[in-house]
């Protein structure tokens, strides 16, 4: 199994979440995460003294899906969370030993 | 002087001051995280520049010697004139009416940033709101309250249904075609990002109303009393609409009640010193479900007056400054409307509301665009992605 | 009518009516996140709805004319009869006593949301509190302001130790007995989710409670000035106890203290207009011990009566009714307790007390069994699982 | 006793009441997240103790008999000799008058929470703040209100620029220098957790600042209505002014501008019935350059005076104190200043500020060291580290 | 050495905090998201409009251990976490090739 | 390509960052968190109630980077994070078999 790991626009979650959707794809964990890619820094200010801030808030996704799905997955993601400008995101694929489901105890490799 | 009125205007004057940054939370809670900050400044902003224009020359402007009907003359630049003792024909001081108007002039500004949220560049704000208040605030309250050609004309509005809810109301709306819709808008869907936050800031105007329609009676008496009476009243009965209606819908979201009660407290704002209770269960009915349609008709046509400044005070303050030629019954005041056989009334009511309706739009429409074309009123796509709060203040509202 | 006393009560007004959503933010901080807007919204929907109510009738229950002691008629049916004027022995207008007083209603109301915490289904709650506020609330205010059997008995109460408080703490009791324990309670921890909300809420309630006890003087005068002054003190006493014993057994949480302040406020309540400021540190200390005991042996007992109304406020305020029959001194007010030669008030208060948490008790669990076979008072165990902002408001908190 | 004046300082006395909780939230904002609740907890645990101690024998000390020009007698102790009647000359009761200025004291020990921020004990900021109330703040009200050599010598302090701000704020400085700076100060940056919070707490200061300085009239007349004309003028210009200045040095941020706001109500304090709008709009510019720099000044020194209760209130109220000797006017009050031609008023007012400086600063200090070296000011390192809201009140703040 | 990604019920945490300890098992990073697995939605509403919510909160736990003590450790958590309802969670197993201790530099592998 | 996924105290982030960005290290992920490593617990109060607390809050940082980068990016960020005391935090390697960029499709292994 892989973990396909995904940082997305925070406001392109809900059309990611659609598009796995219709292909079947609905378990999945999210989580509200800060990132940078290549973007610069801005500068803060608190009174008066000053302070970059340069992370910005994305959206963290991963699902854990069988070795057989991961391209469909990255694609339905790729083309549901793209806009084209800078800071559209990443997707990282994790090799996953084995998933458990904690309710039955059944596993998967 | 009378002190008991005296106590009560000193009062109002500072429960009417924290409604403008309970503006600025109810307001803040519905935009993003990204722009919480930016949402309140605003409305601190609107104090503190308001407050220095108007001891300048806007409350001149607005009660300063009749020119024309239009405006006032600046007899009053600097507060000169503007003494301890009471004005003529009233028992409080002078100075003291010249304030609780002030907060009037900010909380009505602060109104108005419904239509920008999000979006606005600081600088331009600053810069719109000085000539807001200026050619559009001043001269209304001129019209209705300092014996300009409305007020001549009899036409009556207690605490501001058209100087403060009509003119915000629909100066938002024109100020929203001017600006545009937040990147996004219809694309995705924009969550309010603390909702306590508005209730919060919900109930610290519901709160102040009370100095806002109470102390329009400019004193301490049964009229201040009906005045709040009735002003409870309808929001609790516009608040009643939208939760039956949302329930109807969907579910009693808590922002469709609390939305309500500002409908019907906007709605009641002209005839609280004119309408019984009867009236205002009356005014509450309607203001609760006109502006609800309103706002849907807002969403449908896709128009991003984001925080609905435009169909709940426009909309309910416009309602509201008819109902007065409706309801105005002799048993509160000396004035009598349409149910109780005056029809003179409702027509002054209806000329007024034509006019401020028309002169709000188009003269905000027209400020919004010069401020626009001479410095922009909008920050560039990259601020406005990363967010208000750090892009105008440099500041990241939770850590 | 006198100006200064009618601008105390139309302020006062304003400040009872803040502590309303003051309940609501303070119970808000104490729940789950999933639950937060729930909570405030039953404050909001309190307001919305009682504030309806009584205009319409419940006024007129609590003081119409007498009939058999019990309840009042009719005769101020939609504020009939209620006028600008001053009634019979008063000095602000008649209408605005009857808004002060539906200020007491609403929030005696919102106080029993703390039984119900997280798992009321919201339409039965607004079943419920119309009949508790028409079968509780407005006889108790009969009896003991409204020249019922107990004010003929010489009960006194200054500002709602048994009105508000008795009724609402024991209302309370009886409802959470009746709607049971949150799932999961016992076994997980159910931790506040924002103790600053609920700090805050707690402000607002010690800022509002200004207004309702000096404003039950129903005049600016010594003793409005003494109501506020022992009110004052009693909450500190009561704070520092709870300070002082959280301290002991660990560590001087801010919930304890702020509970603290609370108890005392509830437990000074019915005394304030009638005891001075040793009396009121003599209440302050017992309340805060009372109280505190009180939560102890809730919790214990694993009943799940989940903010605390009926520790807090149910044996706060049974204390203070009793005391006043202890503290009362003509030093402040016409009467003398126990401790001033006087037996007989104590024995008033005795029977007031008796017989306002028996029969609050009792009919508030009569009322809720109702409302639960007739239309369930709970929520599903999935509505309850997901929480009830998403499931009764549609709506999540923070985002 | 007049009952328009009594109802305004009931209202004043909740204002400013309400002022301690917004201080504690003003602060609690601009703390990290870990010491959030310890923050607004101080704030609370100042109502309650100055509360009970003000009525047991600070308020005697203060206001009792004179005793050599230095302090009061113990003639009030427990309030005896302090009734429902007005005292000499006042035309509100005297027990009012007590309570409007327990408040004060109040307040004054909770603007002095900013030097400890982050890492206090409680336990000794308990003891701390009884001393403190005992040998500085009682003995300024004294000088300066209760008859003392300052007012002997014709210093004037409208409503509190040495008593409160001096004192708090220079006491805050000493106070800082003795506990030390927090950990990691200056080497990583410490972010304000909740700009929103901070927000509200100052609204919430602006709204009981109109009792704070309208209040000090202790009546409702034209001189409390100019008192709240000025003071929210001077905020305005203040404000104004740091919203400029930061807007220079790169954006203007929302917590510069409030800061600003507080910086100016601060400085209007002790003028606020002696000038006149132009007064107060010198007063407020001055005042923002001044605390601005002062500011600045604080960073540069590496001095973790941590929420710049010295920067703001210190020299705030030291410039406003002053300054009532340049501005005051006899078109508003009695006095004349320098610029009216009177230099006899400005050099009164030269002796007061540096008698109160000196005397806040040293006496401060030296009751921090004795509490420091009897029982610790500080928490331990690793209590500091996992934040004050979980090892001295064993709560967390959010969940 | 692997890591053990456990999606748990919030209120479970303390329960599969205290049994992961009792066997020795300390060291953890815990973190909240938000998850589904296969319920359905739930729709929301925000002034007359509507909008689908189907993320509910859960705990992630993530602790890194050695090779030989996964299956305790999976184990533990599956006892302590269960309800035997719908939404009890999962576990998820991967590799990790290094470990390094900030504070003093050592690693394990 | 590997993931290194650091847990390091909330203070040292800006150094963290700083000194990965000298290093030409830019693109990363951060995420709040909460975690305890040895320590122990502590004890805290509700209304005369206790309960343990033992998360403390860190700062959870992963980078993805080429297999030869791991070695400078785990120096730096020892050398950035460390103060000496317990509670530093640890480093950990994950492998990742792709690294896909959202915006363009690009995937790197
Ligand atoms: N190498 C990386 N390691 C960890 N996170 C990364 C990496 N590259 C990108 N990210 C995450 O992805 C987000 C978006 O990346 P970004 O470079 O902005 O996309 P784009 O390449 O389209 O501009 C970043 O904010 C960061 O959270
Ligand atoms: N394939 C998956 N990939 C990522 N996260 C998952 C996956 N399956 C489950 N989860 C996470 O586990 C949580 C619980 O899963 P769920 O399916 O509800 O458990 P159960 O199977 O007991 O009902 C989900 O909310 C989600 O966060
Ligand atoms: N084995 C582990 N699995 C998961 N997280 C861990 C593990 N060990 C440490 N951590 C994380 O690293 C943080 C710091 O670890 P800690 O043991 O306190 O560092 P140190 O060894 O320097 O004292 C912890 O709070 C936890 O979040």
């Amino acid at each position: 199994m892989k973990m396909v790991l995904a940082i997305i626009r925070p406001e392109k979650l809900e059309d990611v979440k659609k598009a796995l959707e219709s292909k079947g794809f609905v378990a999945m964990t999210v989580n509200e995460v800060k990132g940078r890619g290549e973007q610069k820094g801005i500068t803060l200010q608190f009174r008066g003294r000053t302070m970059e801030v340069d992370l910005l808030p994305k959206v963290e996704i991963f699902m854990v899906v069988k070795d057989e799905d991961v391209d469909t997955v990255v694609d339905t993601i790729i083309k549901s969370a793209r806009t084209g400008r800078y800071g559209d995101g990443k997707i990282f694929i994790i090799p996953v030993e084995k998933s458990i489901r904690i309710r039955t105890g059944e596993f998967e490799t | 002087m009378n002190s008991g009125d005296t106590a009560w205007i000193l009062v109002a004057t500072a429960l009417v001051m924290l409604m403008t940054p309970g503006v600025g939370l109810f307001y803040a809670g519905m935009v993003r995280r990204k722009n919480a900050i930016a949402m309140i400044t605003l409305s601190i902003i609107c104090l503190i520049v308001v407050g220095i224009q108007w001891v300048v020359y806007a409350y001149s402007l607005a009660f300063g010697n009749d020119v024309a009907g239009f405006i006032g003359d600046l007899s009053y630049f600097m507060l000169n004139n503007v003494g301890l003792e009471p004005a003529k024909g009233m028992t409080i001081p002078h100075i003291l009416f010249m304030i609780y108007q002030m907060m009037f002039a900010v909380i009505t500004l602060a109104i108005i940033t419904s239509a920008v949220a999000e979006r606005v560049k600081v600088s331009a704000f600053v810069v719109f709101g000085i000539l807001w208040i200026t050619f559009v605030y001043a001269p209304f309250v001129h019209w209705l309250w300092g014996n300009g050609w409305l007020a001549k004309l009899g036409a009556l509005d207690f605490a501001g249904g058209m100087v403060v809810h009509v003119s915000s109301g629909f100066g938002a709306l024109a100020l929203a075609l001017v600006i545009g819709k937040r990147m996004g808008f219809g694309e995705y869907s924009m969550e309010p990002h603390n909702i306590p936050m508005t209730l919060l800031g919900g109930a610290l105007l519901w709160f102040g109303w009370f100095g806002f329609n109470g102390g329009s009676a400019l004193a301490a008496n049964g009229l201040a009393a009906n005045a709040i009476v009735v002003t409870f009243v309808a929001s609790c009965v516009a608040g009643a609409v939208w939760m039956i209606v949302s329930w109807i819908k969907g579910k009693p979201g808590s922002l469709s009640i609390i939305s309500g009660v500002i409908a019907g407290l906007a709605a009641i704002t002209p005839a609280a010193g004119f309408v019984d209770v009867k009236g205002a269960i009356a005014i509450g009915l309607v203001a609760g479900i006109l502006c609800y349609i309103a706002l849907d008709f807002r969403v449908r046509k896709g128009i991003d007056e984001s925080l609905d400044a435009w169909a709940i005070h426009g909309i309910g303050g416009t309602w509201g400054s008819l109902a007065v030629g409706l309801f105005a019954t002799k048993a509160v005041n000396d004035y009598a409307g349409l149910l109780y056989g005056n029809v003179a009334l409702l027509k002054a009511q209806i000329i007024a509301v034509v006019a401020t309706v028309i002169y709000a739009f188009v003269v905000t429409f027209i400020l919004a665009k010069i401020v626009d074309v001479v410095m922009g009123l909008r920050v560039s796509h990259e601020e406005e992605y990363v967010g208000l709060d750090i892009s105008q203040h440099g500041e990241v509202a939770y850590s």
